[in-house]
C-alpha cells in the first residue's frame, strides 16, 4: 500500500530519471518540498536545475513553461492549487492546447500541468473550485482526474510521456489515501476509462475523489440487492464514451457522482452521452449527484452539506432501480 | 601625476579622447563647453562639476565604474548611479529607541501613543488565541497570524481618517480588529458559527467589514492590489478626499497584475497607498530567492510612481512618516509605493512546520524590533504610564479576548438553509 | 429596425443617464468609439470620467472596475473580445462570483462584463472561443447570451440593473443584423426564457447566434410538416428550466444547436435537464448540433465545416421526428 | 551675495540648518564631513562636490528641486534626478544620415549592407501585397502589416547566429520572412490554402517556422513574453549559447505577465533580448495615453533589467547596438530590454481607419525616417551600387513576391478532413 502523494511523487522521479528533459517547476515545489509535500525528496536527488521553486507568478512561470516545451523540454508544473490557474489559465488553453492545430501540426506542447483540484478542507470559495469541466470543455488538452495510487502513478507517467498538453487534477483529500498498486497493469494510453466494480443493475460513474462515495454506496447497495457497476473514469478528455454507453446498455440506469457543480458540469455531459447513445436501454431516468450549486461555504455543517451526500446516491438509486423492478414486474 | 589625475586620464582616453568626449558632454549638459578645456582635464584631473556627467558617459558605454571609484561625489556612490531617485529610503527615525530621539517623543501625544500601544496588543492577543484555539482544533481550513507585524496596520490605524478605505490579502484579522470589528464576529467566523461576519461562510482569509471600508480579505495572492487600486477609483470619482490602503506581501509583489494596477493608478492620479507588508517570506521562500531586485520600494519606478522604505516595525515612524504623505495625497491624489519592513513571528499559516529559516532569526527580532515592546518602552521613559497600569491593560485586554471567544464558542452553526443564501444580492 | 450594435449602445446610453454610478471601461471604448464600434458616441456624450480608455491590461481593469463596484459605482466591463478575458477570469471568479457568499451578503458586486463571444470571421482559434459553458458553471454569476436586438436592448438594461456580477455575452456576427425593438416588452428580470416559435413536434433549444440556424430551420422543417417549437434562452444562468421542461412534454423532443464546443458543452446541461425532469415524455432520443470538438481553423472552408450545420439539424431532426411518426401508426 | 549663494542658503535651511545638513551628508556620503564647512556654505555657496548629495536630500525631503536648479552639475538634469540611471538610453549613432557619420560607414560590409537592403525590402514588397490582396478579400480575418518597422527585424536579423530563437505577436509575416520561410507558404497561409504554412489553420496572427527557431505568431498581446522566456530558459537549461529574442509592443508592454517573466529571467539570468518595438500605438491608443512612464526601455528598471533605446527606423544602428550586447548575453547570459522607436504606416489591422493620428504625422515618418530609404542612401553615398542595380534589384523583388502570390492562389482550401488533424500530437 502506498498513498496517493507518494506515487505522484513516485512517477514524477521515475521520468526524470529516465529523461534529462523533463523537469519540475512551480510555486514551493523544491526547498519547501512542496505545499502539499508532494514533491519530498526530488530536490535532493535532481538538484536546482530540475526542480525549480518560482516566484508566485503563476501567468508567468505558465507561459514560462509552455515556452521551454516548444523548445525541447517537458516541464511538469505544479500549481500550488488549481484555483491559483486561473491566472494562468489563458496560457494552458491558448498558448498550450490550441498551439499544435494552430500551427498545422508543426509545434506541439508537451507539458503536464498538474496540483490538487476541487475542495479541500474548510478553505471556502476562492481555494475550493473543482475546473473539471472547464478543462474537459477545451479540445487539444488531455484532462485526467486520478482516483487511487495506481491511476496517479501510471497516469501519471503516461501524461509525462504524452506529446500533448495534460491538464492533471489531483484531490488534496487523497493524498493521504493508501491503494495498493497494480505491478502488473502497463502504462495506459489516455482515454481509457476502467470499471472498478461489475454490475447489472445500474451504472455508477465517477471519477477522483468521488469514487470513494461510489464504492461506499455499492456496498450499501448490494446489501439492498441492487448490483451496481462503478465506473472510473480515469480521463475526461477524451472521455471513454464506449466504456459508459457499454455498461449503460447491460444495466438501464446511469447516476453520475461528482464533487464539482452540478450546471453545466462533468456530469450533464456523461449523461448526454448517455441517452444520445443508449436511449432505448435506458430503463429510467439519468441522475446526477453532485456538489451543490454554490460558492463552497467555510463553516464545517454548510460544507459538508455542499458536497454529493451518501443518501443522496442510495435514496435516487432505489427510486430509479425499483421503477425498474416495478415496470418488469 | 597624482593618481587620481591618471585615472581621470584612462577614462578620457576609453570614452574616445578630449574631442569625441567634448561632443558628449555638450549633448549630455546642454552647455557649450570648450574642447580646450577638456583636454586640460588630462593634465589637471576632471573637475568635480564634470564628474557627474563623465560617469554617465561610462555608463553609457557600458564600462564598469567600480573601477573608478574616484570619480564619484559624495551622494552619487556606485549603488546611486545604478539606482534609480524616484525612490527614496525614509529611514526609521527611531531604528533603535533612544532616549534623545525628539521626533519619536514628539510625534504622538500621550492619548494616542496609549491608543496605538492598545490597538496593538489587542491584535496580538487576539492572534495568540486563535493560534491556541486553532490548535485545539476549533478553528479550520487556512489560518494566517499578523504576529510581528502590528506596528505596519496600527501606525496606519492612528492616521486614516473617517472614509479612508482598507483592502488586504487573507492575513487579515488584524485588519478586522483594527477597524474596529467586535471581537466575538471575528471569533465566531473563524469557528464558523452564525454570528460570524461572513455567517459562517468566508473563515479566516474571507472577512470585511464595510461599514468601516475594509473590503477584505481576499484568498487569491496579489488580487487585491487592483481591487484596491478600483476602490480608489471610485473615491477618485465621486470627488471625495478618501486614501485607500491597499495591503499587500513581498510574496504578491511579483504578481503581474499588481503592475496593471500600478500603471493605470499612476496614469490616472488616483489616491492609493500601496503597502508592502515586506516580513521578508512569501510562504517558505525568501525575498532574495523571489525578487531579481529587492528594494521592493522601488518596484514602482518603471512605472513612474514614488516608493518609500518605512521601518514597519517603528509604528510611530509608520505613523509619522504617513501621515504626511497622507495629506498631501488628499490634496493632489497620486498613487505612492511604501515598503514596510516587518516580520513574521510565527509560521506561514498555522500548518507550515518553517523549516526555511532558523529559530535564532525568528528570537533576534523578537527580541530587538518588537514594535509592541518598542512602544511600551517609550510609554514607560516618558512616564504616560507606569509599570502597573502596563499590566492592568495587559489584563484587561486579556479578559476582553477570552470573554469573546467563549461567547463566540457557545454559538452554533449557521442553520443549514444557510447553504443557499448569499449566492445572489436582490433575491 | 435597429442593429443589435446600436441597442447594446443605447442600453449603456439610457442607463448612463439615469444613474451617475454606471460607467463604461475597457480598451478603446472611448476615442476609438469601440474595436467594433459599439460605445459610438458615448465619450461624446459622457466625457472622459465615464467613458474610460485602459491600456491593455485586462487583469487590472477587470479588478480595478471590481474593486470599483465594491465602493459602490456600477461598471460596465468592455472586453474587446470574450478570449481576453481570459487574463482576467480570476477577478470574474473569485473577485466578483464568489464575494457576496464569501461576505455572507455583506458586499455584492454589481457589475457587467461584456463583449463579443465565440467565433468571428477567420480570426482563427485564439481569437474564436465561446466562454458560454464555463460562466454558466460558477454560481454567483449571471450569464446572459441576447440574440436579437430587442434581448440585447431590454437584457443589458436589465444587467446592469442587476445587483450582482453579469457576464454578457455578445456576438460580433450579430452586430450588423437589424431587428425590431418590442416597446411593449418590459424590461425583464434575469432568467426566463423565451418561446420565440410556438411548435409540436420537436423543441429546438438554442441561443445567441445560434437561434439564426433555429429559425432557418423552423421554416425549412414547416415545409416538411415538422412543427419546431423554438426556445430562444436568453439567460443560460439562471437557465430557465420550466420552460424546457413544458416545452418538452409537449413535443417528445428536443434538439439543442450551440456553436460552442460540444464536449462539456451549454448542451449537456441542456439535454440533461430535459431527460432528468422529462424523461418519460421523451420520444426520441435527445441530440445536440454543435461546433465541432476542435480548436477554430482559419480556412473558410475549415471555419464553415467546423459550425454547427443546416444540414445536420434538419436531418437529424427528420430522424427523430420520423421515429416519432413510426411508432405512432 | 549673488543669487546662486543666495539660493544655497535657502537650500541650507529648507533641509533644517547647518547642523542637521551635516549628519545628513554624513550618512549619505560615508564622508566625515564638518560642521564648520557646512555652515560656511550659507555664505560661500555649496561646492560642486557637495551639489549632488544636496540635490538627494532635497529629493527626500520631497521638495521640489526644479525651484533650484542652479544645484544641478551638467550631466545631472532634473530628469536625471529623478530617472534611474540603470537604463542608458543609446542614440542612434545615425539619427540623421551624415556623410561623416564613420560609425554608420563602417560598421557593416558591403555585402551584409546590400543583404540588409534586400531583406527590408522583400519585407516591404511583401507586405505591400499582402494589403493589396486583402483589399481584394483574397485574405480573411484580422492582418496586421508591418510596413515602416522593417528596420527592427532586419537589423537584428543580419546579427542572429544559427540557433537564436524569435518570437513575436500577430504582427508576424515579416518574421516568418525574414526567418527564410519561403513566401509562397505564407502566402498560402494568408489564403487560407493547402501549403500554407499552418495548411490554413493559422491564418496570418499564427505563423511559425520552428526549423528556423521561429516561435510564433501570437494572437494573445503580451503572451509572447513569458513564452519567449521559456525558450531562453530551455537554452540555458540546455547548456547552449543561443539568445532568444522576443518582440513585443507599446502596448503590449503594460499587460502584467510581462513583469512576471522580467522578474523571473533576472533572477535566473536568462539569455534573453526583450524587444519593444515601440510603434507610437496600441491600436488606436498612444503611447503616453497607455503608459504612465513612458520612457519604456526604463520598464526593466524595477526588476533589475538593463534597458537601452535605440532607433528601430536605422537598421545599422539597431545591428551595431544590439550585436554587442548579444555578445557579452552569449558568454554571461543575463536579460535585457531595448526599446526600439520605431513607426508603422498602416492602421493597426487592415480594418483600421487611423483616425488617431494625422496623416501628415505619418507622411513626415515616411519621408524621413523610412529604414529602407535610409539604407538606399547609404548603399549609394557609399558607392555600394548604382541607381540602376537598385531600380533592378526592386524589379526583382516584386516579381518573386508576385510570383509567390500567384501560385499560392492556384492552391485550393486543405482537405476537409483537416478540420479533424492536428489536434493531438502523436495520434
Ligand atoms: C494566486 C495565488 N497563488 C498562490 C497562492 C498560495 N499562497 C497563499 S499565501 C502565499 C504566500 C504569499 O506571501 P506574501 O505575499 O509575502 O504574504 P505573507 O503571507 O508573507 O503575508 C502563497 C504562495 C495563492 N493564495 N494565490
Ligand atoms: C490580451 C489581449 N487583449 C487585447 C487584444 C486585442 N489587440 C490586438 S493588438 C492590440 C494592440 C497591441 O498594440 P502593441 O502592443 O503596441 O502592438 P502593435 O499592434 O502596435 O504592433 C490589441 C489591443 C489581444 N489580442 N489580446
Ligand atoms: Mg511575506
Ligand atoms: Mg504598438
Amino acid at each position: 500500500m502506498i498513498s496517493v502523494r507518494e506515487s505522484i511523487r513516485d512517477a514524477i522521479a521515475e521520468e526524470m530519471r529516465n529523461d534529462p528533459d523533463v523537469f519540475l517547476i512551480g510555486e514551493e515545489v523544491a526547498e519547501y518540498q512542496g505545499a502539499y509535500k508532494v514533491s519530498q525528496g526530488l530536490l535532493e536527488e535532481f538538484g536546482s536545475k530540475r526542480v525549480i521553486d518560482t516566484p508566485i507568478t503563476e501567468a508567468g512561470f505558465t507561459g514560462l513553461a509552455v515556452g521551454a516545451a516548444m523548445n525541447g523540454l517537458k516541464p511538469v508544473v505544479e500549481f500550488m492549487t488549481w484555483n491559483f490557474a486561473m491566472q494562468a489559465i489563458d496560457h494552458i488553453i491558448n498558448s498550450a492546447a490550441k498551439t499544435f492545430y494552430m500551427s498545422g501540426g508543426k509545434l506541439n506542447i508537451p507539458i503536464v500541468f498538474r496540483g490538487p483540484n476541487g475542495i479541500a478542507s474548510r478553505v471556502a470559495a476562492q481555494h475550493s473550485q473543482d475546473f473539471s469541466a472547464w478543462y474537459s470543455h477545451v479540445p487539444g488538452l488531455k484532462v485526467v482526474a486520478p482516483f487511487d495510487s495506481n491511476d496517479a502513478k501510471l497516469l501519471l507517467k503516461s501524461s509525462i510521456r504524452d506529446e500533448n498538453p495534460v491538464v492533471f487534477l489531483e484531490h488534496e483529500l487523497l493524498y493521504n489515501e493508501k491503494f495498493d498498486i497494480d505491478n502488473k497493469e502497463k502504462i495506459p494510453n489516455l482515454g481509457k476509462a476502467k470499471i472498478i466494480k461489475e454490475g447489472k443493475d445500474i451504472t455508477i460513474v465517477s471519477f477522483s475523489r468521488g469514487l470513494l462515495l461510489a464504492l461506499k454506496s455499492h456496498e450499501i447497495l448490494k446489501e439492498l440487492n441492487i448490483s451496481a457497476e462503478i465506473i472510473n473514469l480515469r480521463t475526461l478528455k477524451p472521455i471513454d464514451k464506449n466504456c459508459i454507453i457499454n455498461s449503460v446498455k447491460k444495466t438501464g440506469r446511469i447516476l453520475v457522482i461528482e464533487e464539482g457543480w452540478q450546471e453545466y458540469g462533468v456530469g450533464a455531459e456523461i449523461i448526454s452521452i448517455a441517452v444520445e447513445k443508449a436511449f432505448d436501454y435506458l430503463d429510467a431516468e439519468p441522475i446526477r449527484i453532485s456538489g451543490k450549486n454554490v460558492p463552497l461555504p467555510y463553516a464545517e455543517n454548510l460544507e459538508k452539506a455542499a458536497l454529493p451526500q451518501l443518501d443522496e446516491v442510495i435514496q435516487k438509486s432505489k427510486e430509479i432501480c425499483y421503477f425498474k423492478e416495478k415496470n418488469q414486474r | 601625476m597624482d593618481a587620481s589625475i591618471k585615472e581621470h586620464k584612462t577614462i578620457i582616453n576609453l570614452l574616445g579622447g578630449g574631442k569625441k568626449l567634448t561632443a558628449r558632454l555638450k549633448l549630455l549638459s546642454n552647455e557649450n563647453i570648450n574642447e580646450k578645456t577638456v583636454y586640460s582635464w588630462v593634465r589637471q584631473g576632471i573637475p568635480d562639476r564634470w564628474k557627474v556627467a563623465v560617469s554617465r558617459c561610462l555608463l553609457e558605454d557600458n564600462i564598469d565604474i567600480s573601477n573608478y571609484k574616484k570619480l564619484l561625489l559624495p551622494g552619487l556612490q556606485l549603488d546611486n548611479l545604478i539606482s534609480a531617485n524616484n525612490s527614496v529610503k525614509i529611514f526609521s527615525h527611531s531604528k533603535v529607541l533612544k532616549s534623545d530621539d525628539k521626533y519619536l517623543h514628539n510625534i504622538m501625544s500621550k492619548d494616542e501613543l496609549i491608543k496605538l500601544y492598545k490597538m496593538m496588543l489587542k491584535i496580538r492577543r487576539f492572534e495568540e488565541k486563535v493560534g491556541q484555539l486553532y490548535s485545539m482544533g476549533l478553528i479550520g481550513g487556512f489560518c494566517h497570524l499578523y504576529i510581528g507585524q502590528e506596528g505596519v496596520i496600527s501606525g496606519i490605524e492612528m492616521l486614516a481618517k473617517d472614509g479612508d478605505c482598507f483592502i488586504t490579502g487573507y492575513r487579515c484579522h488584524a485588519h478586522m480588529v483594527s477597524r474596529g470589528e467586535p471581537l466575538q464576529n471575528i471569533f465566531s467566523e473563524l469557528f464558523g458559527n452564525e454570528g460570524g461576519t461572513s455567517n459562517g461562510k468566508g473563515g479566516s482569509m474571507h472577512m470585511f467589514r464595510k461599514e468601516s471600508n475594509f473590503f477584505g480579505g481576499h484568498g487569491i495572492v496579489g488580487a487585491q492590489v487592483p481591487l484596491g487600486t478600483g476602490i480608489s477609483f471610485a473615491n477618485k470619482y465621486k470627488n471625495n478626499k478618501f486614501v485607500t490602503f491597499t495591503f499587500f506581501g513581498d510574496g504578491a509583489v511579483n504578481q503581474g497584475q499588481v503592475y496593471e494596477a500600478f500603471n493605470m493608478a499612476a496614469l490616472w492620479q488616483l489616491p492609493v497607498i500601496y503597502i508592502i507588508e515586506n516580513n521578508q517570506y512569501g510562504m517558505g521562500t525568501s525575498v532574495e530567492r523571489a525578487s531579481a531586485m529587492n528594494e521592493l520600494f522601488r518596484r514602482g519606478e518603471s512605472f513612474g510612481i514614488k516608493g518609500y522604505e518605512i521601518d514597519g516595525m517603528d509604528p510611530v515612524s509608520v505613523y509619522g512618516n504617513l501621515k504626511e504623505i497622507c495629506d498631501k495625497i488628499r490634496e493632489k491624489p497620486e498613487p505612492i509605493l511604501i515598503e514596510a519592513k516587518t516580520y513574521r513571528y510565527r509560521g506561514h499559516s498555522m500548518s507550515d512546520p518553517g523549516k526555511y529559516r532558523t529559530r535564532e532569526e525568528v528570537q533576534e527580532t523578537r527580541e530587538n524590533r518588537d514594535p509592541i515592546e518598542r512602544v511600551r518602552a517609550l510609554l514607560l521613559l516618558k512616564k504616560y504610564i507606569s509599570e502597573e497600569e502596563v499590566k492592568e491593560i495587559d489584563k484587561e485586554i486579556r479578559e476582553k479576548v477570552s470573554k469573546a471567544a467563549d461567547i463566540a464558542r457557545e454559538m452554533s452553526n449557521p442553520d443549514h438553509t444557510e447553504l443557499y443564501t448569499d449566492i445572489y444580492a436582490g433575491e
